[in-house]
């Protein structure tokens, strides 16, 4: 792998909730622009290791290192590290209090101190991406799942992050939906942004991944290439589980 | 089939018609115009007393609401902190917000009004009517506290995630995201709170703040009618809590149309 | 505590009046200061006095030592006795014959404290001598104790039919109603005892026994 | 997403402390060992006033208790008469019930005790405790009647459905089906009432009825130390409430235990 | 079909839930140890009808006789005919306040009288039948889902009745439990019993019904032997359903 100079770097991470170990001697890193998918049965701690990387879970041993900055540094501003690390979770999260369009300008205003008109027209450009404009003035409540998810995605990047983090995006959403989130997803990937993404989507994985990561248990037991993984596993429980889930 | 817990919890507040129920004869209706209509058959047919028992009272009602509004102002202050306190990841901030609550809690209202009007006389010198808003404000913050803390709690844990991970910071996250999704839950239970507080006014008759019990007992006392003024408090009183609860039960509704947009 | 008629009690028109209010002004305008009124529960008026939420209490307030200990008191404006007022129909003569029965008073008078010091009788505590009364009349309690004034106002004026005074109980000395005040305020004690001394001396005081007590 | 509609109310009770808050320093356990040590503290240290005034309570107390247990029997009997009432199919039952809820909760308790304290008396000659006794319980059982009315609501509708099937008539249903599996959830929050309601005796002093707090009155009425007397009337109260809401929290947890067998 | 003497008499029967009609001018009649199996799409009213057979829902216009007696007619004790018709509910509805013993016993004491020795005697046969003999002491909550359907029968059985319905008796159980109990059922058919049965097990349906009933949108659009219904259904409607369940 190539470490020259990883936009992320999870060095030896172990983390426990009580007793019970999720994370067991985890160590990944990735470059800029590379997108990284991670694959694993149920229970596997993929969600609690994407949450490490915004320290939305802290971690009992080793480092994370995001844009280099060790973010369990209490010298380090965490909050200004989220700010460039996006994220995108399951159920979509979106302010229910607020409008598509302040969604997505709440936080460029309120933390970046960006003009309110600056903000609006940058935020309905990237509503206009996601395929989201008509609905601007809409409520959350009022959309589908597949919509709250794609303004979702624009409300992340309307911070201008440097990595884009997803965890399931499309496992919440009706079948119909799934596709019009992935176009979004993919269109992001061709731009050159960095992505660690959770999912069960397996064509999405060969098609956009650099890397694809196999977690079992809390340990990473297999790392390739979408090409080889899939078509050429090493591990017994890659094995398995591609049998099960394909 | 797993074990269903299920938690009731009765508040203290008017009971609160349901605005769905179209009925004709709602018991809300039923109190609310039979109130009325007793009250006018009183006054009409029996204006003596009664007519002289309402003169006495209105700047009674004046100052039950003056004291209920200052009070529950308060309460909402106490219980903003309180109730974060009680969140807080701070140890001592929550130990202290909790033990306030379970302090509070813990004795009766009077007592409390007593020993805070009494005690506080030992400390500084504050009019009977501030002593009275301090009082009433004190306990119905811990009330309060508790009415806030179940408002954030209700608000889903994703919101927070959700704001966190833009770089918000845990206050700002509260601020902007959670304490405004919040207040639409917990504006029902503070106008509950509002007119239990309405009726505990009563108990500050006893620090001879001039509310409508203390107008009523005077006049019972002067007069020794002491049926037919109670009976003129009683209803007063209950028109009073029936119109608010009306209210609320309307602004509930629009809340909740709001909410379905 | 304006719930003590005839002496201190607020009327139809919420004001506060009666013979210690009447008295009081007087002796004001004799010693050249001006009285603000304030009605005060009195379950809690020496309290008040003493967290100085006002200056002076006047409001029937009996001399006696052991207020003494606790406050100072003006030279003495009016002579009471504590009367026993029963029902209409009773027989009953004097505390004596009460043994065994409850018999009420307003808390923290000395109407109340007779009852305690008697013997055998079950002592109970209103916040207002009307609702002692008033139970009195329902026949929850077989006697009221009270100063005397107050006793004829309820038993002559607002009760005639059903209640009545049975004796005057001699608690060994005379007792005298005061204006109490804050230990120490020797201020406040010379401008009332010069106001008292003033109109004690004019015919204002029969004028006000005629107008408030009828007698 | 549909919309979530969340109901906070909050109970009257003192906190019940989380049976599972394990940790040493617990609000409860800071309130109980605070008020135990100060009460230590004064008794031992300042004797003069505090034990004169802990010696003259004790019958206080047991009239407190006394009226509490009286008056929240009566109040389940209401109650479950009401809560009955409220989920009734008659009609005119069940507006009578809504009715009573709706009157009882919209007036003061401080002014209901006056006012069936006093009317009551025009019409039969009960003696004063008893008639405190049926103003608390007749108060308590409307906010009763919501607590049953919510246990009853809480059991499935199936247990009704099988029981029917089974050839049980309602009434039948309802004593063998759903009242013996409803207490389990009733009981926490009649626990809560019944603490709600020992504090709430505290307006019975007014009535002259001779509880803990007339007994402090009294004291302090003629010792002029109400600082001292209020302070102890209101640990004594904090004890005993603190006290209960544990043995609440403790019987809560063996219920539930009970429940997961 | 044989109307000669039958158990059951469904006639005409309207049955309204507000505006929306659930029945529809429904007619049927099942003879004595007839199995009658129930078959329709979700909301077509199955539930309905058989709830209307023992009058846990009253019915707007037409009439329902069982053994003999107008279940609508006031004069008629609806506790007693309810005795004579068992039912099993999809979610088992066990007495959870009760031991597996209690629920069985429950009733033939407080309404037949049984002395408690022989109610205890005469439902430990029941359990032994269902094979729920050795949980006689436990509680429904310590049983599974099949364990639990089981007791449920054998508590209607307890009362012995001329008639048993079941509302899908399999649907809220996991699949290795349905055999449980559809031996159960199937015993129970072959001992004569009456029973209307609710259900999407085909395989019951075409081995123990003697007819089938289809239903849509409230009404009964087909009545057949299970051989013709399966194999030559003669409406659309019904065609359409065997295709997609098939
Ligand atoms: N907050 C928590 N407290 C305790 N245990 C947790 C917590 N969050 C996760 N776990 C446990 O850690 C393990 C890993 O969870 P994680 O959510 O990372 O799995 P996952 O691979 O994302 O699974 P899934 O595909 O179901 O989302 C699981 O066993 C889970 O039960
Ligand atoms: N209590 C009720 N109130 C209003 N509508 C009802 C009620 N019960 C049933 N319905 C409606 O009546 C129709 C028939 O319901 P029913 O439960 O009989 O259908 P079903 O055939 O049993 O469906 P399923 O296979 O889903 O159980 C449905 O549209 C349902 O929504
Ligand atoms: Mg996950
Ligand atoms: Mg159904």
């Amino acid at each position: 792998m190539n470490n020259a100079n990883p936009i992320i770097s999870i060095n030896n991470v172990q983390k426990y909730f009580g007793t019970f170990k999720a994370l067991d001697d985890v160590s990944l890193s990735v470059d800029a622009g590379q997108k990284v998918v991670v694959l694993g049965p149920s229970g596997s701690g993929k969600s609690t290791l994407l949450r490490t990387i915004n320290k939305l879970e802290g971690i009992n041993s080793g480092s994370i290192v995001v844009d280099g900055q060790d973010i369990n540094d209490p010298a380090n501003d965490i909050n200004r590290i989220r700010e460039e690390v996006g994220m995108v979770f399951q159920s979509f999260n979106l302010f229910r209090h607020k409008s598509v369009l302040e969604n997505l300008t709440l936080a460029p205003i309120k933390l970046k101190k960006e003009p309110k008109e600056q903000a609006d027209r940058r935020c309905l450009e990237l509503l206009e991406k996601v395929g989201m404009v008509e609905k601007a003035a809409s409520y959350p409540v009022q959309l589908s799942g597949g919509q709250q998810q794609r303004v979702a995605i624009a409300r992340a990047l309307a911070m201008k992050p440097k990595i884009m983090l997803f965890d399931e995006p499309t496992s919440a959403l009706d079948p119909e939906m799934i596709g019009e989130v992935l176009d979004v997803m993919v269109t992001l990937a061709r731009e050159g942004m960095t992505m660690v993404v959770v999912t069960h989507e397996m064509g999405f994985a060969r098609e956009v991944a650099d890397k694809v990561v196999f977690m079992d248990e809390g340990r990473i037991v297999e790392i390739a290439e979408p090409n080889q993984f899939f078509d050429q596993p090493v591990h017994k429980r890659t094995k398995l589980f591609l049998e099960q889930i394909l | 089939m797993g074990n269903k817990q299920v938690i009731i919890e009765v508040g203290d507040g008017a009971a609160i018609p349901s605005p769905r129920d179209k009925g004709l004869f709602t018991a809300w209706r039923i109190s609310f115009f039979g109130t009325l209509a007793i009250i006018a058959y009183l006054l009409l047919f029996r204006p003596d007393p009664y007519l002289d028992i309402i003169k006495f009272l209105p700047d009674g009602i004046v100052v039950t609401f003056q004291v209920t509004i200052a009070s529950i102002s308060l309460a909402i202050v106490l219980g903003l902190i309180a109730g974060l306190g009680r969140i807080s990841r701070n140890r001592l901030f929550n130990l202290a917000a909790s033990t306030y609550i379970e302090i509070v809690r813990g004795i009766p209202l009077l007592v409390q009004l007593f020993y805070i009007y009494f005690a506080l006389g030992h400390l500084i010198r504050v009019p009977d009517m501030l002593a009275a808003i301090i009082a009433m404000g004190f306990c119905y913050g811990a009330y309060m506290g508790e009415v806030f803390r179940a408002g954030i709690k209700s608000i889903d844990e994703g919101q927070t995630e959700a704001s966190l991970s833009l770089g918000f910071n845990r206050s700002q996250t509260m601020r902007y995201v959670v304490l405004p999704q919040a207040w639409r839950t917990i504006l029902p239970p503070v106008g509950n709170e509002f007119i239990a507080l309405l009726k505990d006014t009563s108990l500050v008759s006893i620090l001879a703040v001039s509310d409508i019990l203390r107008r009523g007992r005077e006049f019972a006392s002067e007069s020794f009618q002491y049926f037919e003024t109670y009976t003129m408090v009683a209803l007063i009183y209950l028109l009073i809590t029936l119109i608010l609860s009306k209210l609320l039960s309307i602004l509930e509704d629009r809340l909740s149309h709001y909410e379905q947009r | 505590d304006a719930t003590w008629p005839p002496m201190e009690f607020v009327n139809s028109d919420k004001q506060i009046v009666g013979y210690s209010i009447d008295y009081m002004t007087a002796a004001a305008k004799a010693a050249g200061f001006t009285p603000v009124f304030k009605n005060v529960a009195w379950d809690g008026i020496f309290a008040g006095l003493a967290t100085g939420k006002y200056d002076a209490v006047c409001s029937s307030v009996s001399i006696t030592e052991k207020r003494k200990k606790a406050m100072d008191f003006s030279t003495p404006y009016f002579k009471v006795r504590q009367a026993l007022i029963v029902a209409k129909d009773s027989s009953v003569k004097s505390l004596a014959d009460l043994k065994g029965k409850k018999v009420g008073g307003q808390i923290g008078t000395t109407g109340y404290f007779a009852i305690k010091a008697a013997d055998g009788v079950e002592p109970k505590s209103y916040d207002e001598v009307g609702l002692a009364m008033e139970d009195l009349k329902v026949g929850r309690i077989a006697g009221v104790v009270c100063d005397d004034p107050v006793a004829a106002n309820y038993a002559m004026e607002q009760y005639k039919d059903s209640l009545k005074i049975a004796a005057t109980i001699e608690t060994g000395e005379v007792e005298y109603y005061g204006i109490a005040m804050k230990k120490g305020n020797k201020e406040t004690l010379e401008l009332v005892n010069k106001g008292i001394e003033a109109v004690s001396k004019t015919s204002y005081v029969q004028e006000l026994q005629q107008k408030w007590i009828g007698q």
